[in-house]
């Protein structure tokens, strides 16, 4: 395939941690249906471990496979370390996207980070809240059709 | 299996379009210009071709300028009216919302240089009339360009009433016929249409070469500057072996037309039965009028791009939107010109048919399909949205 | 006996560029902006040529953006820095007296825009030095435009000079390589070119694709507009088999560039050598920096019609002048342009040879071109007047 | 060949009566080495018929050709018969030629015409000069590449 990676197809045909949680941690929706894209996480946290993530995407290939390789990367982690999470990583980690799809990764970061600060909210845990600038859609600024690792 | 439902993006070649290449590449491979007999061998080919692309839509071979496509074609026939239009003071030209993008993209240079686009609103099935038409004619109308059908939805336009129009009002009429050439009747005359642009690629010949026809009389102002090929209309060394092959090709497809017509709209209508048994979809355009190859349906709840990616690990070829549009993020802005909103319209999936397509391929996308849909669904938040009443239904 | 000596005018496609097609016509059909496997198999395909291009001529994949041909390749261009200068003010272009007519009439649409045109005129060997270009720069200057080596009489520019020149003045410079693309090595970061033409056609590929290179950072304007293929700049859904083609027979001709070089120019010399054994004839342009391939001579006394017409009698595919010209009544502007006089330009000829052509074949066309020549000078009242002493001999 | 009809290419390939005659009756040449296109009739007269006439002609296949159909076309006719043969006689009698050719036969036209005056002139024959206009090159209006019968 031209367009997507191996590793994006095989997160995108069968990808890790698809489904809910009940009763969550956390829960981070974001996104919206009008661009195409909501990515919902569902997180399980235990002794500021990650015990269990989940998540549900409404998106394209690149969509789905974020979400999967963003639960894959903060599965077990700390939490602090699952913040520390980039969408870079998540890029990397997918062993690149096309440009235009770029936004998907950011997506399932905020995603991550949306969950945990509802978590932090639901146990009053205080946090900086710089940590958590409200997420704008990024505007790419690439061009069409370049694939960036 | 392996199903290729994405006709309308692009044909396979017919056995007789490579069979009539194949003698242009290594033997009589000569340029038309040249005047030996090698040359004059590929200049003859080419004279017949163009006698039998004119022969299939009733125009004469001099009305007939060969092109490297479609999108080619359209530019063409729409500068050379926004010139002729320009010289004369008029500078309104009609349009539709939903033309290609070779149509739409040509007409917004236009309006930067200070020519009003007027582009008709679409009815909710994708419809036109010709009743619109003659409503928005000004008297500084220079051009109605109004596509034969559309590639997205399938709609079929009324070409012969718009052409009487702009006929009784003086207008040019250029119509974009990538989609219907080879599919519908086309007589340029008894519809009277000025301008016609087609694509072999849809008919079963190569990408890369289209035509123009050009009422005698139209004098085409050239987008490509050169010698003095094609009349001098348009410059570089013609594509002989794809110019025979487009003319096999549509000839074929013509000496069909009903038979092809009547097969493929028989395998479309059980395919649209058929999904539209999977609850909350719809089809986008007229169920009715539209082409024999055209299925083109939303579902609520999930998004085009991962069906189709899941489709093609099933073996089936289709499409969401238009394929051109497919780079894009935004949803396609014929389903949009349709009224669907933009969650819905992320939704949506074409597949078109071809002649070649078989009631077994449609049976299998009608036992592949609904799970696909409903796989998407269950790791879909909004559909679970939908589901639990906490978002409305569209669809 | 069969001789094909006009590949400066089209070239028979290679068992290559033939193999590298077919795939792409029925197999891999699919449309590269399509998602599915079958679209995307054509995508690579379009990819993987683009690198073989660009690693053909020093360029990198993302620079190259393939066209229809090599006129519209050299509209392109010629448009784009054009619009770039315009937007600054300066509306001075510079070119030669001996360029195509895709570069010619080119420059004539915008002359009519209000641009101004400078022709360098050209020596009578048929050439240009980088300082007349040096000396015709000026602050308005937006475009250099001079071709990499000339169609109707082989001369070969100094492109790296000319390059260095442009580059020190910061201007934008073009060159029309579509003579050279296969024959001559080029680099265009070394050579400072920021774009260049090509036409696969003129290296044993098809008609109907070329290729222009833009340096990066130079925002193309577009000839085509469609959709969002070639990263916007050129609508229309992509020539695939043909653009695999191109780039399969432009490596293969690249990988053997000297080896044939060193073939064809033996042959070229033989030819030039036993032509110029008729009287009164005489070799357009230099002998020496000249294409392989391209032996151009003027007979005084008889037409070149006839002559290519009754060496095509004798299985001798030729030309007389630029195979775009010769619908034309009026000689070539190339000849014109080297000084030769119109009665003389008239009786021109140009063999243009290949790799593929022998020396057997070369002494075939030695064996029969005087004979012919001598017949049609024995029923030219010109010539009668040239030998009795009543006209004065220009050769 | 889709340029020439076959007539015109037998008539170029293998022409009726090329050369000059010794002595000739009349003599006719028109045309220019600049526009690429010279022809000279040759025109043998007896008894107000014309006995033999022999062509020479710089210019192209269809030149050559039209030269050699007209001096068909006039052998053995009488100076007025001959006087009358138009080039549409010629183009007619070739089967037609390219549009941007037709001027080829309008100058054998002209050549045959051109020589009929040298005889008159040279015998003292009255005419009225209107039978002979200065020949003008015809401006060809019709569009490239039509072939006209
Ligand atoms: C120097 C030169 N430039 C441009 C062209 C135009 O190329 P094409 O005919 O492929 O458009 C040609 C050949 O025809 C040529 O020889
Ligand atoms: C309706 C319509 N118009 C124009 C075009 C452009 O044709 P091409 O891609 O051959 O340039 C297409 C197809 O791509 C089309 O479907």
């Amino acid at each position: 395939m031209a367009l997507y990676t191996d590793i994006v197809m095989k997160h995108f045909m069968t990808p890790s941690n698809v489904g809910s949680i009940e009763n969550p941690s956390g829960v981070g929706e974001v996104g919206n249906a009008k661009c195409g894209d909501i990515m919902k996480i569902y997180l399980k946290i235990e002794d500021n471990i990650i015990k269990d993530v989940k998540f549900e995407t409404f998106g394209c290939a690149s969509a789905i496979a974020s979400s999967s390789m963003a639960t894959e990367l903060v599965m077990g982690k700390t939490v602090e370390e699952a913040l520390a999470v980039t969408n870079a990583q998540v890029v990397a980690a997918l062993g690149g996207l096309p440009a235009h799809k770029l936004h998907c990764s950011v997506l399932a970061e905020e995603a991550i980070r949306s969950a945990i600060k509802d978590y932090y909210d639901q146990n009053g845990i205080a946090y900086d809240p710089a940590l958590f600038p409200a997420f704008d859609e990024e505007e790419d600024e690439n061009e069409e059709g370049v694939r960036m690792v | 299996m392996y199903v290729y439902a994405d006709n309308a993006a692009t044909t396979r070649m017919s056995d007789t379009a490579v069979a009539a290449m194949i003698p242009y590449m290594q033997e009589f491979f000569g340029n038309p210009s040249s005047l030996h007999s090698v040359g004059q061998k590929a200049a003859e080919a080419m004279m017949n071709a163009r006698q039998t692309v004119a022969g299939c839509i009733g125009a004469e071979a001099r009305e007939i300028t060969f092109t490297g496509g479609g999108s080619e074609a359209d530019n063409q026939a729409i500068i050379t009216a926004a010139r002729i239009g320009q010289r004369k003071g008029k500078k309104h030209i009609i349009s539709t919302a939903y033309e290609h993008h070779a149509v739409l993209h040509t007409l917004k240079k236009l309006e930067k240089e200070g020519f009003e686009i007027e582009l008709l609103p679409v009815g909710t099935l994708g419809n036109i009339t010709a009743q619109q038409v003659a409503d928005a004619i000004r008297p500084d109308t220079c051009l109605v360009t109004v596509m034969f059908a559309n590639n997205e939805i399938g709609s079929i336009l009324p070409i012969k009433e718009i052409g009487a129009v702009c006929k009784e009002k003086g207008v040019l009429f250029h119509t974009d016929a990538v989609q219907a050439a080879g599919h519908l009747h086309i007589d340029v005359k008894d519809m009277n249409i000025d301008m016609l642009s087609l694509a072999a690629h849809k008919f079963h010949g190569p990408k890369g070469v289209g035509a123009l026809y050009a009422r005698k009389g139209i004098p085409l102002v050239n987008v490509i500057e050169g010698g003095a090929q094609e009349r001098g209309k348009r410059g570089g060394t013609e594509n002989v072996a794809g110019i025979v092959s487009l003319a096999a090709a549509l000839k074929e497809c013509c000496d069909h037309i009903d038979e092809n017509a009547a097969k493929v709209t028989a395998l479309r209508d059980k395919l649209i039965e058929g999904i539209l048994q999977i609850p909350h979809c719809a089809l986008n355009g007229d169920p009715v009028n539209r082409l024999a190859g055209n299925v083109n349906v939303c579902f609520e709840g999930i998004e085009g791009e991962s069906l189709l990616l899941m489709l093609d690990a099933k073996g089936i070829c289709a499409s969401s939107g238009s394929a051109c549009t497919s780079g894009s993020l935004d949803p396609s802005h014929v389903l949009l010109a349709i009224g669907r909103p933009h969650e819905v319209a992320h939704g949506s999936l074409r597949l078109s048919l071809c002649e070649w397509n078989t009631e077994e391929e449609v049976d299998y996308i009608l036992a592949e399909l609904p799970g696909i849909v409903a796989y998407l669904r269950s790791i879909s938040p909004v559909w679970k949205d939908l589901e639990s009443g906490k978002k409305q239904f569209i669809l």
